[in-house]
């Protein structure tokens, strides 16, 4: 009884994140769309997207790595997003969470990235080749900042527990973004590098690659794609104001919290034009990395 | 992979690609080493078709040679008809004239402006302006019949008067855009990352720039003061009062804040031309079309387009249809020549970029 | 039982049916001059998005291919290369006179005349070039197609694959590409 | 302005007496030159007269006369006088010389010239293709290829407009009238 | 990296723009009103449309077909229509609206409506105006005379000044210069409209065309090819041609007579004639056909079969040919020299002419008959009709035919200094403005209204320039004598015009009282004429059909008896010189045909 309450709990979560995570990116489109002047699409939009794309037949073969690629990319988002604790309490939707699972969620966040890398770099195509080698160098330009920020975290808090650390911001006074500010700045920029809103999608830029490494995938596996991306993105976030903004003892306070922060990258996505890869590699080792060094001393002096 | 040298074929399916071209690159990581541009993507052959056609049936064909711009090749045509005929335009035709090759520069703006930005990413951009050129395309609809292809000047003047209470329209579509530029400004050219993107790209040599055959904003972005309108002064442009800015940046911010103050430049000559509108006729009559020739000769012709200086050979034996009318588009020079120059050690990011910035524009080059 | 199971069936197909019909990705292909209009009936002033239409960058991406206008012999090889990337379903809208039979440039001896000649069109659009509320109307036109079930040019594409093929090498003087082969 | 040009036409004169200097009528000054002296004329022109702008190429087809006729026009962006240098050439198996050593945009027009006329420019081995892909009959601008002939036989038509009547052959079908010989070049179409 | 912070927050300002309403136009649920002048796709207006294919000519994407609407629409159409309508293929068309500004009679237009979207490539054909009645309320971008790409305003024709012209007989119309005959033919459309009215069907374009690049031998030849006195219709045809040109819709009809005359004019003499002409003449094939009148018909005749080898003579009763134009048709208008150039050049052709020889007179019709293969009879109405009044023979009551025919002869006629001429036709114009010409105060007394007056509007216009007085809605009553058997005036009635009950044109209505007398010298009656058969035996007149005074005829002009062809005013109604030589064109046909007995 109790594993077919942890297996459905384990669906309802997925089936929340994905939920949430396309209603989202609908609502984002649709603020986007008024940003620019226009009405913009249906907030169920990127379901049918997604279903259509399903859909389409696939007819592309461009090796087992190809295939492999878009699967690896929805485990690596399912994997990451049930190893995040959704709610602070309850039983539901708390999933898989361990002690010292953030040093584990780090390194399954990007394993997405490197499936998806390979996948494409088996496609052939120069765009993807490009993109996943701008998408890499991307990794390494946004993963100082945010390991600089999760240590400071960590070594707050003593734990590299994420259900802890979520413990721990027990009040709005305890929250992290309050209690290292430097620490929320510099893991807040890493995350619009992860999200790959402008001025941080070179990887992707259409302008001169297409659409980067997803370039030679259509049909299911770009239907896969965009399903890990839903899903992805919840599990982000959901770490994202579990870190920083205590969590989230109910759906709703979920939602208003994930979505606050959703705004950020989105909002900031809509008025800037992309940074080319070298500018955005300098830039993420300028100020998010000399923030989260901040977060590190001021973690060191509060103590 | 990093050392690698790929060859990336940009176009002709492309998204970066401004029109239906191809540059071929060969890259090293994200650095070009080579490019060669190809056209003939969109090559229709339109001076071979112009060449069995008649002098009035050519009209409707000209104005599909530039896609975004169509005016400036209607003036051409109609101004070296006009020359070899020795045809008189009423002054009054002429202003109209200005009037529609001025808001053409403004809608070539606009989607310059949204091209420039949507190359860097910035896609609120190319919604604005793309959307505010709309205003303009109504004008020019409510003027022409047409929305795109106007087919509105012609030999002798223009093809049908100014509509009832236009002028106050196109008055207010100014004030209406002359709000905007500020919002645009904020958007786009205050953007601290846009500059960063634009300063120092693309740079044009600036000695070599007028033995090139640069033309328009990329050359006086160089800081040259060349302009056809005060160089050559067709139409009534020596009776209105308009500055050319220049800038010395050579790079494509410079030719972006050129083209910016150009945008704000056309707006006052806009007002300046309703201001003055003269009355009176506005078409100097052709002979029946059907039978219609031009006296033999030949004759070099340019209008100052949004890109630049936009010129037309045209000769005419004598008969009723024209022997060759050869077009120079600025992308002819830019497009080709320049481009491959520039995009020579350039970041891959910034071809699209560069592109936008020289005003590439595929139909002009080929025809 | 087995009714429920057709009647499953039916309605997952009714969805697919509803999905594409209203999330049609549009290859950004700029065949010919038409495409200056695609830009305002994307932007802001027509918005497509509003139908689910937005633009992408890859054939292997998008559902629906624009000729915008003639094609050269030039571009058109190009076009039959990215058409048969395309994934299935696919449809193909013609803009204008040009592709329903050459338009002004009908004697031009770089431009193809009748473009189902070499591949299937699913909607075409009159005008030249056609306004952003005829190029919506024509995806609406297409929509409708799709949910009739009629918009099956890609079909017939397979079927008569070597008769196109024959087509368009008699333009296409130099064939050195694949021949693609479901 | 005619003052500066009849003292360019002068000096043109004095100075190139190779070639013959001429005003013309819808402005600017023209040159004839020789294709022997044309690089020469060119270049001095560039370097001694500030013509540093070479707006065009173009080449005329003078079927009538056997010639193709290229015409280079300059701009002096400071005297602001348009110059037309021509040279005519042999149309079966002539040349040009190339300039692109001057001018490097020159490449590009050259390239047309040769693909469009088939008229190859000695100096500019460029092999590239510049517009046309895979072309295999006469080179389409020159005078006597028929565009109209030739896009008939390659290109398919949509049927349905056979039906389509000649007014004036159904007028004298009608009335009876017989259409001499003599007539048929001035019937309309 | 500098920091901005302006560079930074700026950009954000756009996010104000959410709270603000989007300007999207979200059609299909909303839609902008189009502009006032869109070019949509076509209408046509099919009653006011006629088929001239102008829109087909301009169009450079052939784009427009002429087509039948109903099958046999060509066929049935009336004179001045080709019954085609143009077909729009919107695979072709361009919306360049060129053909709006072509179209002579301004029924093709562009309408706001543009949307048309469709599966199926082979519904973009339209017939404007059939495929889309409901676009003719949506008009938007239409023809205006004032922009229309065609000149609808003639070539004025240089004339002398009305007070010039009544001092002598000199020829009034001056003729056109070269580049206003240029100007002029330059103005035409080329659709061959016309060439079905003419009687002849002259190849009007083609010679207009050839005027228009100044080929005007060319022109003489095409004109020759089918009329063989062009010259004289160049000058005096009562140009039904111009009625229906499609120029004459909106505004003035090409001056097709004009440009005949300046054409032909070009030959100054018959030499020339020959030598521009330079016809092929046919060995000689032994059949003789003779030829009785050498009027229009007669003339026309003899010109073709002479070129087609036939032995031809004619039998003129007078001292020259041309027979009514000759004697019937003023100086003024067409000097005599104009007419013997031509007949100089048929005789040098091989065209013989028995002057003098009046047929019952110096020569049996029986011998005429014996000694040919096939006679034509083509002796014109020369017999005046008389008034019908009381005091009508009085001694200066003249006719005009005599009068026009005594004058031309260069007699004397005395008229006195007032004149009131009877009548409405051109014969009584002409009577009237060579009365003015012998410096006679002139009236002119009609029945009807002006607008009625069968004769040309030019003619009437050039009337009163010269001073002529034209009275209408007048009815002659009596001739009032003065006693000595010389009229001393005329009374008439006034009259209104009624509606006719059977719906013909309105008839004059005598209003009772209003009567009143005109004082004059001479009165001159130019109501008609008719022809004179006596010549013709008697039992031959019984075989040959006659029907109110007119020969009957098949369609190439031969009469009952099969050697006998007839032609001009004895067979056909019009009355005019065109209608003759088209007679007689037919007539060689004929004759050819029975003689080789095809």
């Amino acid at each position: 009884m109790e594993t077919l309450k942890t297996i459905s709990g384990y669906f309802a979560t997925i089936g929340v994140a994905f939920t949430v995570g396309f209603l989202f990116m609908g609502f984002s489109r649709i603020l986007t769309a008024r940003v620019q002047n226009r009405v913009g699409p249906p907030i169920y939009q990127n379901l049918l997207d997604i279903i259509k794309l399903w859909s389409k037949e696939s007819a592309i073969n461009h090796g087992l790595m190809q295939h492999l690629g878009p699967a690896f990319a929805v485990t690596a988002s399912v994997t990451t997003l049930l190893f995040i604790p959704v709610l602070r309490i309850g039983n539901w939707f708390q999933n898989f969470s361990f002690e010292g699972d953030l040093i584990f969620l780090l390194y399954i966040m990007v394993f997405g990235q490197l499936g998806m890398a390979l996948g494409a770099g088996q496609t052939g195509n120069p765009n993807s080749a490009i993109g996943v080698s701008r998408g890499l160098s991307q990794v390494v330009g946004y993963e100082i900042p945010f390991v600089l920020a999760l240590t400071a975290l960590m070594v707050y808090h003593e734990t590299t527990s994420l259900h802890e650390i979520m413990a721990a911001q027990d009040s709005i006074g305890a929250w992290n973004i309050f209690v290292n500010p430097f620490a929320f700045v510099a893991a807040i920029i890493a995350f619009l590098g992860m999200t790959h809103y402008t001025p941080f999608d070179v990887p992707f830029a259409p302008a001169e690659l297409a659409s980067g490494p997803p370039s030679e995938f259509g049909g299911k596996y770009l239907g896969m794609m965009m399903t890990s991306g839903s899903i992805f993105a919840f599990a982000k976030l959901t770490l994202f104001v579990n870190l920083f903004l205590g969590g989230a003892s109910n759906l709703l306070e979920l939602l208003a919290k994930t979505l606050a922060l959703y705004l950020i990258p989105v909002i900031i996505g809509i008025v800037t034009p992309r940074y080319r890869t070298e500018q955005a590699i300098v830039f993420f080792w300028k100020w998010p990395t000399a923030f989260g060094i901040l977060s590190i001393l001021w973690v060191v002096w509060m103590r | 992979m990093r050392e690698k040298e790929t060859t990336l074929y940009l176009g002709p399916q492309h998204p970066g690609i401004t029109g239906n071209m191809m540059v071929k690159l060969k890259v090293t990581g994200d650095t070009i080493v080579r490019a060669e541009t190809h056209v003939g993507y969109l090559h229709r052959g339109f001076e071979k078709l112009m060449e069995v056609r008649n002098w009035m049936q050519v009209f409707p064909i000209v104005c599909r040679i530039c896609v975004p711009e169509p005016d400036p090749n209607e003036e051409n045509l109609a101004r070296a008809i006009e020359t070899l005929e020795g045809r008189e335009v009423p002054e009054r035709a002429q202003y109209i004239r200005v009037m529609v090759l001025e808001l053409a520069r403004l809608a070539s703006y606009l989607l310059w402006f949204g091209g420039q930005s949507g190359s860097a990413g910035l896609y609120t951009m190319p919604q604005w302006s793309v959307g505010d050129r709309d205003y303009i395309l109504d004008l020019f609809e409510e003027l022409t019949g047409g929305r795109v292809y106007h087919m509105y000047i012609w030999a002798g003047g223009v093809r049908r008067d100014l509509p009832e209470g236009f002028a106050d329209r196109v008055l207010r579509v100014m004030d209406y855009l002359e709000k905007r530029l500020k919002h645009y400004d904020n958007l786009m050219l205050d953007n601290s990352i846009f500059q960063k993107r634009a300063q120092g790209v693309g740079v044009i040599d600036r000695e070599k720039a007028l033995d090139w055959g640069i033309v328009g904003p990329p050359l006086r972005g160089c800081g040259f003061k060349h302009d056809v309108r005060i160089d050559d002064p067709y139409l009534v442009y020596d009776k209105l009062k308009f500055e050319v800015p220049t800038e010395t940046g050579c790079d494509v911010w410079a030719r972006a804040l050129v083209r910016r103050r150009e945008f704000e430049q056309s707006i006052s000559i806009i007002r300046q031309v309703m201001e003055k509108m003269p009355g009176g006729d506005f078409y100097n009559k052709v002979p029946n079309p059907l039978h219609w020739k031009v006296p033999a000769g030949d004759v070099y012709v340019k209008t100052e387009s949004a890109r630049g200086e936009f010129g037309y050979y045209v000769v005419s034996d004598g008969s009723d249809k024209p022997r060759r009318v050869h077009v120079r588009g600025p992308a002819y020079v830019h497009g080709i020549t320049l481009l491959e120059h520039l995009l020579q050690g350039a970041n891959l990011a910034d071809v699209s970029f560069i592109m936008n910035s020289l005003g590439t524009c595929p139909p002009e080059m080929e025809r | 039982m087995e009714m429920n199971d057709k009647d499953t069936l039916t309605i997952v197909e009714h969805i697919k049916n509803f999905a594409r019909r209203h999330s049609l990705f549009v290859l950004a292909y700029g065949t010919g001059c038409g495409a200056i209009e695609v830009p305002p009936t994307m932007t802001s002033r027509y918005d497509a998005e509003r139908f689910g239409i937005v633009g992408r960058a890859t054939p292997r991406q998008a559902d629906v291919l624009l000729i915008t206008g003639y094609l050269s012999v030039k571009t058109l090889k190009r076009v039959i290369r990215t058409y048969e990337q395309m994934q299935n379903p696919k449809y193909v809208i013609g803009f204008g006179s040009c592709t329903i039979n050459g338009g002004m440039y009908w004697d031009s001896y770089n431009t193809i005349k009748v473009l189902d000649q070499y591949m299937p069109v699913d909607v075409y659009i009159n005008g030249c070039m056609p306004r952003p509320e005829s190029v919506i109307s024509g995806f609406i036109k297409l929509q409708q197609l799709i949910k009739a079930g009629k918009a099956d040019g890609w079909k017939k594409y397979q079927e008569n694959l070597d008769w196109y093929r024959t087509n368009q090498k008699k333009v296409i003087k130099n064939w050195n590409m694949p021949d693609y082969n479901w | 302005m005619s003052d500066n040009i009849q003292n360019l036409q002068k000096s043109l004169s004095e100075r190139l007496p190779q070639c013959s200097v001429k005003i013309r009528k819808h402005g600017g000054v023209e040159l004839n030159s020789s294709k022997e002296n044309l690089v020469g004329v060119l270049a001095h022109l560039r370097e001694h007269f500030g013509y540093r702008h070479l707006s065009h190429i173009s080449c005329v087809d003078w079927l009538e006369q056997n010639q193709f006729e290229l015409v280079y026009i300059l701009w002096n962006y400071e005297s602001r006088i348009q110059l037309f240098v021509k040279v005519r050439l042999a149309r079966e198996n002539g040349s040009g010389i190339s300039i692109r050593h001057l001018w490097p945009q020159a490449d590009t027009y050259e390239r047309e010239i040769a693909e469009m006329y088939g008229l190859p420019f000695d100096g500019n081995e460029n092999p590239r293709e510049l517009i046309l892909e895979d072309w295999d009959a006469m080179p389409p601008m020159r005078r006597d290829f028929d565009t109209r002939a030739y896009s008939k036989e390659a290109f398919y038509d949509r049927p349905g407009r056979e039906d389509a009547k000649d007014v004036r052959s159904v007028i004298s079908g009608r009335s009876g009238e017989e259409i001499p010989e003599i007539a048929i070049p001035y019937t309309r179409k | 990296m500098e920091f901005s912070i302006k560079g930074m927050l700026n950009p954000l300002l756009a996010l104000q723009q959410a709270g603000k309403r989007p300007h999207t136009i979200q059609f299909p649920f909303e839609e902008k009103k189009v502009a006032e002048r869109y070019r949509g796709l076509h209408f046509n207006d099919i009653e006011a449309c006629i088929g001239c294919g102008t829109c087909s000519t301009i169009c450079q994407n052939e784009a427009i077909d002429m087509v039948e609407i109903h099958p046999g629409d060509s066929e049935s159409a009336k004179p001045g229509d080709s019954g085609l309508r143009p077909r729009v293929d919107n695979g072709r068309c361009c919306w360049c609206a060129l053909c709006v500004e072509v179209c002579p009679t301004g029924s093709l237009s562009l309408t706001s409506h543009y949307n048309y979207v469709s599966e199926d490539p082979d519904s973009f054909l339209w017939t404007p105006g059939v495929s889309n009645p409901e676009g003719r309320k949506e008009l938007s971008f239409v023809s205006d005379t004032s922009h229309s790409l065609l000149d609808y305003a003639r070539v004025p024709m240089r004339e002398l000044e009305g007070k010039e012209r009544i001092k002598s007989f000199a020829e009034v119309v001056l003729g056109y210069a070269d580049e206003e005959a240029q100007k002029e033919a330059a103005r035409c459309i080329g659709c061959s409209i016309c060439t079905e009215v003419c009687p002849v069907h002259m190849h009007i374009p083609e010679y207009i065309s050839a005027i228009e690049h100044g080929n005007n031998e060319d022109a003489i030849r095409i004109i020759y090819d089918n009329n063989p006195i062009g010259e004289t219709c160049g000058k005096v045809c009562t140009r039904r041609c111009e009625e229906v040109c499609p120029l004459g819709a909106r505004g003035e009809a090409i001056a097709i007579r004009w440009l005949k005359r300046y054409a032909t004019e070009k030959a100054e003499n018959a030499d020339m004639i020959r030598e521009i002409v330079n016809p092929e003449i046919k060995p000689p094939n032994g059949k003789k056909v003779g030829i009785i009148g050498a009027g229009p018909s007669g003339l026309t005749v003899a010109y073709y079969l002479a070129l087609r080898g036939f032995d031809v003579t004619i039998y003129e009763a007078k001292a020259k040919a041309g027979g009514m134009i000759m004697y019937g048709i003023p100086k003024y208008r067409l000097p005599l020299d104009s007419l013997d150039k031509q007949v100089e050049y048929m005789q040098s052709i091989g065209v013989k002419i028995h002057f003098n020889t009046k047929v019952g007179e110096q020569i049996s019709f029986s011998e005429i008959e014996k000694n040919h293969d096939a006679v034509f009879i083509g002796i014109g109405y020369e017999v005046p009709y008389t008034i019908g009044i009381d005091g009508e023979n009085l001694e200066n009551s003249i006719q005009a035919v005599n009068f026009l025919r005594d004058i031309n002869a260069d007699k004397h006629v005395d008229i006195g200094s007032r004149v009131a001429v009877i009548g409405g036709g051109n014969v009584a114009i002409d009577a009237a403005r060579v009365s003015r010409r012998l410096g006679a105060e002139v009236t002119i007394l009609y029945r009807r209204r002006e607008e009625d007056m069968p004769a040309d509007w030019e003619e009437i216009e050039g009337a009163k320039q010269e001073g002529v007085i034209i009275k209408t809605q007048a009815i002659p009553l009596n001739v009032v004598d003065d006693g000595s058997g010389r009229v001393k005036g005329i009374r008439y009635g006034n009259a209104r015009m009624v509606t006719d009950e059977k719906g013909g044109r309105p008839r004059p209505e005598l209003i009772e009282g209003d009567e009143h007398v005109l004082e004059l010298d001479t009165i001159i009656g130019a109501i008609g004429q008719e022809a004179d058969y006596s010549f013709i035996p008697e039992d031959l007149k019984e075989k040959i059909g006659f029907k109110s005074g007119r020969i009957l005829t098949n369609e190439w002009q031969q009469t009952s008896v099969p050697h006998i062809f007839a032609g001009g005013d004895i067979v056909n109604r019009t009355a005019d010189a065109i209608s003759a030589v088209a007679d007689g064109y037919k007539a060689v046909k004929g004759i050819e045909q029975f003689v080789f007995g095809k």
